[in-house]
């Protein structure tokens, strides 16, 4: 992680583009004067706003993120089927638990989107993240087999976030 | 209006409805804290990304151009429903609620209230 | 529908004038927040109810009476303002009389239990 | 067919919130209290994204998109509260 | 003339003595006696027209539409009274330039002997009835002052406080009576009135009228049963005594009988109320005056029983009569100026006023002793004085009446009866006091004063004797004008002679004396007698009175003010109850003609959990926490209505509003108690409920009507204008900020001064700050979340361009400042939540405060600038603009506007909620204090 | 000068915005002498309106040009122009008494003091209903804030109550708009006059229902009974500059009573013609007694004062209730004489209670007041004025007010009830003076000099107690026009909504 240095044009050139996309999308159009006006903004806010945020490791790879996305989108249809099932079905056949999954990546904004992600697929939620950053609680709605839940995140989630922070 | 997007419309509105219903339900029914909050937050996240699909379709369909804007309504919710959750989790355990008896190792909870490691 | 919101006035009015009537300053603030619901359901209603009126021009022939709706957005702007002031008010008094009672005194209460109940609720609330 | 959907979606959506209400109710802990206030604002941004297909305007979307915002705020608020006591520190 | 000036001119001189206290004793009171003294010469200038029967009138225009004005009248009677005023006036002067010590402020003194002066002229000279009421006030004003002179004393203190309340109440009685012949007559004017007599009597409001003023003039004439001021008012420094109680105060009630005896007198009324007051004051104020050990109690009550005789004479309804009053009152103020002023100069150089102490003074002051002695033998009735004159005019008068039928004997009786204790106290006065022995224990050793105090004695003795003995040639001609004044036609023939030859009233005044004599002779058995009694000590009884009447109103103001806020509250609501129910009854059907709208499941759906919601909100109330969440459901769901009821911007506005005030509930209720225990009686709560409800019932019942009744509004100009007049396609918005946008430029005043002031809260709060939680839980170590933190801070900037976003479009579509400024708001209370204030420090370094005055500033800024254009404030201003790439886009001053009104919205939340959560940080705002 | 119906709002609200900004934002001098300027600047500009007003007829500022009964207009007629000056010349007595040191006990006293007479005077101008909702709400919590300035227990317990019974009335304000617009859909007020009497059986009982309660919350302001029992605790405790200037918040109400149940429900409202009166006179009547009763049970000068303003608002609404123009002239002057003697009241008890150590105004034995000769004559004078006595305005305008009760059937009640109240303030007062000055103990003497803006500022507001007598003809020719003005609903109606802005 580098010091950033104090004044920069494009002090969150990520966000830009997300903020650019989210005004295209706010006001459904591709008009030109809203192209303008949207890059205006997403240049314009986060100079504003950079100073509120605490420093965080830069994205890498975009190519990798947007897999990543695509298989968090596709996973979280599956588990909300699979949510839905185990919630219409008898509550007797639950079976719930605490698993605790030891974390590699350290730093707050990956770990943070590694718990947003478990929380949003299977059964999962992250509950707690240990004050050294090294565990993370999670809850389970219905474990079958603890250690394979654990090197399921590990692999599918952590994995590829490690190399999208590079970290 | 053509009879297809009438019908993609009316799946995705009775799918992302009847999620929103599998969650509500859930919420309902389910033993205890821990496993409630597993439902809302994730059907929901469905539900209305089924009835913002159905939105997006429509209204592309009725504006004559794309309509993408409910998409950021999904992306807001798919970013604040785990930190719910999470928040939720937290005072669940400050609170040391009571926790199903089936749940399997249920003194983790303890060290995860602690932000301790679990051993 | 008429029937339902009227009656949906009438019992937010009810609630928020009961709570009024409580002797603690929070309980208070909740009552005037309920009716200020309350009110500003009212004023809008001077407006009478339009289902699927246009808020915009153009959008639809049939349009909602708007004049009210920007009293009522005047009102809840104020009304927040208010609530805002009392709520710290509250707070200032229970700083500096060391209770949250409207009167700034708990009055002792004929029912023995229920004040000595109070009295000790009191003392370890602080 | 889509009245229909639109018929059948409202009306689970409005089971919904009752079925909300009624864990509100039910508790017992605060924080499935606000479990079921947080699933009343989604299932609201529901209601209204049907309200809006219903009646064919886009002038709702807003106001979904705004409960989506403002009720993760309250319900974090609310969490910090029973965590904290004190939301600002 | 300028009869102006001659009231104005003493009036000036209360000045006078403030100025030239500081050059002497002497020049002080030189200097005070120079403006009466023109004044009186004034009036001399004038006494041969008075004589000759004429008035002289002056009227200055003042307030016509209440019907005063400076109006003055200088008639016979008005000539007798200055003379006494202004005459008896200067020697008080000159008695007092002796008579204060070196302790007493003489300016001050003199000041206020000069503006009572002021006042009786102005009293005597008016001719304008409200005109007359106000210098009548002003004498009651200035005794207060007088006789609280010595204000250290208590008795002085009570005394003037007793007078004052007692003359004053007499006073408003006056003014409603004064006022009520003026409606009567149809003017205030006193020529008018008194030349309407026939009308008045015969007015139905004669009777209440007459009450009203009698009582005013028995008030200040110490008339039974007002009379217990009077000897109280004895607190006062004797000079005040000497003028007040013999030439003026008194008098004015006196004077007051005479100026209305025209107007008002004439009837059985008036004979039955004033001649039996008269007789009975003249009784018992000669009957308390023999067992006064008190020199002054004596002249105190000695002058209530001749001001009793004056009004008996008046009272009885004959010219004659009414002649001898006015000789009696030029008899009385002589003799009993001279006798207070004896007895000032008793009291100065012996130090004591108590007749127990004070004996055979003749031989310490030989010629004090005589002058007092001739004095008082005047006021006994003894010929070759001219209280015998007088006196023997009364009996002859008591005799010639016969207003109470068979029983009118009594009179005559009764007057001799009183005539002799006259001239038992008389003579106790001077027996007590110059003989019977030797002084006993005196503080001073008795001489004679110092020349001059003793000249006015002299001057007012020798016009005892003058008038005793030549009387006509004195003031047969003054006395005729005045009566001529009083009767307001000719005078009876009367015969100012010493010797009327032996007659009935001769024989009863003989009786009197032997009477007298006899009775002073057999005091002791009538002391002893008298002994029995407790005498009641008005100014006890007085202040009993007045204490009682205070506790009891403190009473009734403990039960009625009982400082219950919620007492209050239920009965404005009551109130409230009341006034919006009983238009009700008049409403014939509650569902008026307005087609109504179809119910669907939604909408009972939303209301099954308004109801429930709001009603748990109740049940709940004292589980806070819970209440709130229940709250929020309720909130939630007023703001679904808006939407459903097309109206997005409601429930745009009210979802964030709704959501900034949980926060802020939330940030409270840490401080407060988190629960209470149940504190109203059931039977309480059931009235409360019932009141409440039938409130809501009332307004459901109302809501009903109104939502089903037609409307025919100016809505539709707004609709018709917004876009063509004010630029926006979103009505609403282009209401705020256009048509209306007054009443937005208050709201967020209103926004920004609660923040002001809510920060002004938060300055000096010192507040307890919990440890645990109300189950006694410790907080959480974990104060910043590490999944809330990272998430707010990403959507910070997402939250901005909502916020941009929802700004830009306000006017044309659902949104505005407003909105736009709670969202941002919210966004950056979210980092304060989530990373607290410690973090945020050096992150935001906006002052909330000038960014509330900057947006008010914007706001009314954009409203000023129209009068560039010289249009009215806050007129907009847009146009349409095609930029080549950008498009057509529009620009309005109505956004300048609004973005004033998002920065006074941020501004001012962000004041009060950051602020608030920095209360228990060392950010607190106290270092800010004091500016 | 087209713009002067605006000025008394936009100054003061400008100045109080600048004070919050720097240059002037840091310094309480500055405040001070920036506050003071403008209050001057305020009192001249508020003269000229009401000169203007007076000679050339109501002025009327049409706001953002939209045409009544459309957008807001500003109606400066005599009635509304002299409550301003009045407003005024009391604010700047009450910031000359504060600029002495009170106003440095708390933050923010200038710019919230400027907001109040902001309030004030918008609620005085405007001529627009939900607009004169915003502006209570703007005096309103401008008051809140104020009353709170220097601290202590017992202004925070007052303002509880203050505040709370001010909100549940504000809302019932909302629910008489609501009633008011839902039934004669519109806002302006002369345009209100002018369809009321067209309206329905129906909408005719709705809109009784609105217009009398618009009397309760009108009536909580004025303090009338049954809403008067906050005030006499409120008043006292507050710091005596914001005492002083709210004794023109009572006057608000009134005011608004005045305005609303003359206009709109005025002689020319048909069935709807002076639904508040039958309420109205009772009520006065009854808050004149509590008032009175209220002055004698007062254990200290500063709720004498305060419960001397509850007759001055018994007896303002007797006025009213008489419903004729000699009445309501009668009130008008009666209306100043109040408002300023009462303001000055409050200054003079402060100035007292800071001499008294530890006793204060209360009425026990106490040290000797250092300064006793100055403020002696000060409250001599006021005490005078406010019984009721001559030579000082406390006499004409209780004289005045009788005069025009002449003829009523309740005549007979006004009369003794006034004058009684008089008997009353009598009784009270004397007592409390000779205590006050007269009672010593011989403890030591060791009070702070009287700061000289301090007796500046009582003499400014005594002085318009003689002033008012002496020119009582002009003054009270200016009453009666106002009165008659106001009364002739016909012509300004006329005038408001179609003459424009002449
Ligand atoms: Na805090
Ligand atoms: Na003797």
């Amino acid at each position: 992680m580098k010091s950033q240095p104090r004044f920069r044009l494009l002090p969150m050139p990520i966000h830009s583009l997300l903020l650019f996309v989210v005004w295209l999308l706010l006001n459904n159009t591709v008009a030109p004067g809203h192209l303008v006006l949207g890059a205006f903004l997403a240049l314009v806010i986060p100079l504003l706003t950079s100073g509120m945020q605490s420093p965080q490791p830069s994205f890498h790879k975009p190519l990798v993120t947007f897999r990543y996305a695509l298989m968090v989108i596709a996973d979280i249809i599956v588990a909300n089927f699979e949510v839905a099932l185990l919630v219409i079905g008898p509550s007797k056949k639950l079976n719930p638990a605490f698993i605790a999954v030891p974390l590699d990546i350290q730093y707050e904004l990956p770990i943070t989107i590694l718990a947003s992600t478990v929380s949003l697929t299977p059964g999962t939620v992250s509950a707690e993240i240990s004050e050294d950053k090294q565990w993370l609680y999670v809850h389970v709605l219905h474990m079958t087999n603890k250690d394979e839940l654990i090197a399921l995140i590990k692999q599918r989630y952590e994995k590829p976030l490690m190399e999208i922070f590079e970290c | 209006m053509e009879f297809w997007i009438e019908l993609v419309v009316s799946v995705f509105l009775v799918a992302g409805a009847v999620f929103v219903f599998i969650g509500s339900l859930g919420l309902a029914k389910l033993p205890d804290f821990y496993t409630r909050l597993h439902a809302p937050t994730k059907a929901t996240t469905l539900g209305m990304g089924g009835l913002l699909a159905a939105s997006a379709i429509l209204m592309t369909y009725q504006q004559g151009h794309l309509s993408l804007h409910e998409l950021l309504i999904t992306l807001f919710l798919l970013i604040t429903a785990p930190v719910t959750a999470h928040m939720l989790a937290k005072t669940a355990m400050h609170h040391k609620l009571q926790i199903t008896e089936k749940t399997v190792d249920k003194e983790l909870s303890k060290r995860a209230r602690e932000r301790n490691t679990p051993t | 529908m008429e029937a339902i919101y009227a009656f949906c006035v009438g019992i937010l009015t009810t609630c928020g004038f009961f709570l009024v009537l409580r002797g603690r300053t929070f309980t208070v603030v909740i009552g005037l927040t309920l009716l200020s619901y309350a009110v500003n359901l009212f004023l809008f209603a001077s407006g009478r109810l339009t289902i699927d009126g246009a808020a915009v021009l153009g959008q639809s022939t049939e349009y909602s009476d708007p004049l009210p709706q920007a009293l009522v957005l005047t009102a809840i702007v104020i009304g927040f303002a208010m609530t805002a002031f009392l709520v710290i008010l509250a707070m200032r008094s229970r700083a500096d009389q060391g209770n949250d009672h409207v009167d700034g005194q708990v009055p002792t209460i004929s029912n023995n239990s229920a004040a000595s109940n109070s009295a000790s609720s009191n003392k370890g609330n602080n | 067919m889509l009245n229909t959907a639109i018929t059948i979606a409202t009306t689970l959506v409005c089971i919904s919130l009752i079925l909300n209400l009624w864990r509100l109710f039910k508790g017992p802990s605060r924080p499935d209290r606000i479990l079921a206030l947080d699933t009343m604002y989604i299932n609201s941004i529901a209601l209204i994204i049907l309200f809006g297909i219903a009646s064919g305007t886009a002038l709702y979307f807003e106001a979904a998109l705004l409960i989506a915002m403002l009720g993760f705020v309250s319900t974090a608020a609310m969490c910090k509260y029973i965590l904290r006591g004190d939301l600002i520190e | 003339m300028n009869l102006l000036w001659v009231v104005l001119l003493p009036l000036i001189g209360t000045l006078v003595p403030l100025l030239t206290e500081r050059f002497g004793r002497n020049v002080c009171a030189f200097s005070v006696a120079l403006l009466p003294a023109w004044s009186l010469i004034l009036v001399l200038m004038h006494v041969g027209e008075i004589f000759d029967g004429e008035a002289i009138r002056q009227t200055i225009e003042w307030i016509p539409s209440m019907g005063l004005d400076l109006s003055f009248r200088l008639d016979g009677l008005s000539l007798l009274f200055l003379l006494l005023i202004l005459g008896i006036g200067l020697l008080i002067i000159l008695y007092a330039r002796y008579y204060l010590s070196d302790k007493d402020s003489m300016g001050q003194f003199y000041a206020y002997l000069i503006l009572f002066m002021s006042a009786m002229v102005g009293i005597v000279i008016s001719n304008n009835m409200i005109q007359l009421w106000m210098f009548w006030e002003l004498t009651s004003i200035s005794s207060f002052l007088l006789i609280s002179f010595w204000s250290h004393k208590p008795d002085a203190r009570k005394g003037a406080r007793m007078a004052l309340t007692v003359t004053g109440t007499g006073g408003l009685a006056l003014l409603a009576g004064l006022l009520l012949l003026g409606n009567i007559v149809g003017s205030y004017d006193l020529d008018t009135v008194l030349a309407s007599g026939d009308l008045i009597r015969a007015h139905a409001a004669y009777p209440i009228a007459l009450v009203l003023v009698l009582l005013g003039a028995f008030t200040k004439s110490a008339q039974f049963p007002f009379h217990f001021w009077l000897p109280h008012a004895m607190a006062a420094p004797t000079p005040v005594s000497a003028y007040l109680h013999s030439a003026t105060m008194v008098k004015a009630g006196i004077f007051l009988l005479c100026r209305f005896y025209p107007a008002l007198a004439g009837t059985d009324l008036w004979f039955m109320i004033v001649s039996l007051t008269g007789l009975i004051t003249l009784l018992l104020g000669a009957y308390i005056a023999l067992f006064k050990h008190d020199l002054k109690g004596l002249l105190a009550y000695s002058t209530i029983s001749h001001l009793g005789l004056i009004t008996l004479l008046l009272g009885l309804n004959s010219d004659l009569a009414a002649v001898a009053a006015v000789f009696h009152i030029i008899n009385h103020a002589t003799f009993k100026a001279s006798l207070f002023m004896a007895a000032g100069i008793i009291d100065h150089e012996t130090g004591s006023r108590d007749m127990r102490k004070l004996n055979g003074l003749m031989k310490y002051m030989p010629h004090t002793a005589t002058l007092a002695i001739v004095a008082a033998l005047s006021m006994a009735g003894v010929p070759l004085l001219n209280g015998f004159l007088s006196k023997e005019m009364f009996f002859a008068e008591t005799l010639d009446q016969s207003m109470l039928g068979s029983l009118s004997w009594m009179i005559p009786l009764l007057a001799t009866v009183g005539a002799a204790f006259s001239v038992a106290y008389s003579l106790r006065f001077i027996h007590d006091v110059f003989f019977n022995g030797e002084p006993i224990d005196l503080p001073k050793t008795p001489h004679e004063p110092p020349r001059y105090m003793k000249v006015p004695v002299e001057i007012l003795v020798a016009l005892c004797l003058a008038v005793g003995i030549f009387p006509a040639y004195l003031v047969g001609d003054l006395l005729h004008a005045a009566a001529f004044s009083v009767l307001a036609n000719d005078v009876p023939m009367h015969s100012l002679s010493i010797w009327h030859g032996f007659n009935i009233p001769l024989f009863m005044s003989f009786l009197a004396m032997v009477g007298g004599i006899t009775i002073y002779y057999n005091r002791r058995h009538l002391f002893e007698f008298q002994a029995q009694f407790n005498e009641p000590d008005a100014k006890y009884i007085f202040e009993g009175a007045v204490q009682s009447l205070i506790k009891f109103t403190q009473r009734i103001m403990a039960t009625l003010e009982n400082g219950s806020l919620q007492r209050y509250v239920f009965l404005m609501l009551l109130f409230t109850l009341v006034m919006s129910a009983y238009p009700l009854f008049e409403l014939t059907q509650n569902a008026g003609s307005r087609p109504q709208l179809p119910i669907d499941g939604v909408a009972i759906t939303a209301a099954l959990l308004l109801i429930i919601s709001a009603i748990a909100t109740v049940i709940w109330h004292r589980r806070r926490f819970l209440s709130l969440i229940y709250l929020s459901v309720v909130g939630l769901i007023v703001s679904l209505a808006f939407a459903k009821f097309s109206a997005p911007d409601l429930a745009l506005t009210q979802l964030s509003v709704e959501i900034v005030t949980i926060i802020l509930l939330l940030l409270a209720l840490y401080f407060l108690p988190q629960s209470t225990q149940k504190e109203s009686s059931n039977r309480r709560l059931s009235i409360d409920l019932t009141v409440s409800a039938l409130i809501g019932c009332v307004i459901g019942t109302i809501c009903f009507a109104m939502l089903t009744t037609p409307l025919n509004s100016i809505s539709d100009f707004f609709i018709a204008n917004s876009k063509t007049g004010g630029g926006g396609t979103n009505v609403v918005n282009v209401i705020l900020v256009d048509f209306r946008g007054f009443d937005t430029l208050g709201e967020i005043t209103v926004l920004g001064i609660a923040a002001l002031g809510i920060f002004k809260l938060i300055a000096k709060m010192r507040i307890y700050v919990p440890t645990r939680d109300d189950k006694g839980r410790p907080w959480t170590k974990d104060r910043h979340p590490l999944m809330l933190a990272m998430v707010s801070q990403s959507l910070l900037p997402l939250a901005l361009l909502v916020s941009v976003y929802i700004f830009l479009r306000g006017h044309n579509l659902p949104g505005g400042g407003f909105i736009a400024g709670l969202i941002t708001s919210v966004a950056i209370i979210q980092q304060y939540v989530a990373n607290g204030v410690l973090w945020i420090k050096p992150r935001i370094k906006v002052d909330y405060q000038w960014l509330i005055a900057s947006g008010i500033l914007m706001a009314t800024a954009t409203g000023l600038g129209s009068w560039i254009f010289d249009k009215p404030f806050l007129s907009t201003w847009f146009d349409h603009f095609h930029l080549p790439w950008v498009g057509e886009f529009e620009l309005a001053s109505a956004m300048i506007f609004d973005l004033g009104v998002y920065l006074t919205v941020v501004g001012a939340v962000l004041l009060i909620l950051a602020n608030l959560g920095k209360l228990t940080t060392s950010e607190r705002v106290d270092n800010k204090e004091n500016v | 000068m087209q713009h002067l119906p605006i000025f008394p709002i936009l100054i003061p609200m400008l100045a109080a915005v600048f004070m919050l900004l720097p240059p002037l934002s840091n310094s309480i001098n500055r405040h001070r002498v920036f506050a003071i300027a403008v209050m001057i600047l305020l009192i001249i500009s508020s003269a000229l309106l009401l000169l203007t007003s007076h000679e050339q007829g109501t002025q009327m500022y049409i706001l953002g040009g939209w045409q009544p009964p459309f957008g807001i207009a500003l109606i400066a007629d005599r009635l509304s122009t002299m409550m301003v000056l009045l407003t005024s010349v009391l604010a700047l007595g009450a910031l000359l008494y504060a600029c002495a040191g009170d106003d440095n006990e708390g933050m923010y006293f200038h710019p919230l003091f400027m907001f109040q007479i902001m309030g004030i005077n918008g609620a005085f101008l405007t001529g627009d209903i939900f607009n004169l909702f915003v502006f209570f709400e703007v005096l309103l919590i401008a008051s809140y804030a104020l009353l709170i300035h220097g601290g202590g227990k017992q202004k925070t317990k007052a303002n509880v109550h203050y505040v709370i019974l001010n909100l549940v009335a504000s809302s019932v304000f909302l629910f008489a708009l609501g009633i008011l617009y839902g039934t004669i859909g519109s806002l302006n007020i002369a345009d209100m006059a002018s369809k009321v009497r067209l309206l329905g059986d129906q909408e005719q009982a709705l809109v009784k229902s609105g217009g009398l309660l618009l009397l309760v919350v009108f009536g909580l302001k004025a303090a009338m009974l049954p809403l008067n029992f906050w005030l006499p605790k409120t008043y006292a405790v507050a710091s005596a500059p914001v005492a002083a200037l709210f004794a023109i918040m009572t006057k608000v109400g009134v005011y608004s009573i005045l305005r609303i149940h003359t206009v709109i429900f005025g002689e020319d409202a048909g069935a709807l013609a002076g639904i508040a009166i039958p309420w109205l006179w009772p009520l006065a009547i009854l808050t004149l007694i509590i008032g009175a009763i209220g002055v004698l049970a007062s254990p200290s000068l500063r709720l004498t004062v305060a419960n001397l303003v509850l007759v001055s608002v018994g007896t303002l609404i007797i006025a009213i209730a008489m419903q004729r123009e000699a009445a309501t002239a009668a009130a008008l002057y009666y209306m100043m004489h109040t408002t300023l003697v009462t303001g000055a009241l409050f200054l003079i008890a402060d100035l007292i209670s800071k001499q008294r150590g530890k006793a204060e105004d209360r009425y026990v034995v106490a040290r000797q007041m250092t300064h006793s000769k100055i403020i002696g004559i000060t409250f001599f004078i006021a005490a005078l004025t406010v019984v009721g006595l001559p030579p000082f305005s406390g006499f004409l305008g209780k004289v005045l007010i009788l005069q025009s009760a002449q003829g009523l059937t309740e005549s007979a009640w006004v009369w003794s009830v006034v004058l009684l109240a008089g008997v009353a303030s009598l009784i009270a007062i004397s007592r409390a003076g000779t205590t006050l000055f007269w009672r010593h103990s011989n403890g030591s003497n060791d009070s702070d000099p009287i700061h000289p803006l301090k007796i500046i500022a009582v003499v400014l507001l005594l002085s318009a107690s003689p002033l008012l007598v002496i020119f009582g003809g002009p003054v009270t020719d200016f009453t009666n026009l106002a009165a008659s003005q106001l009364h002739d609903t016909t012509q300004s109606v006329d005038a408001l909504l179609i003459g424009g802005n002449k």
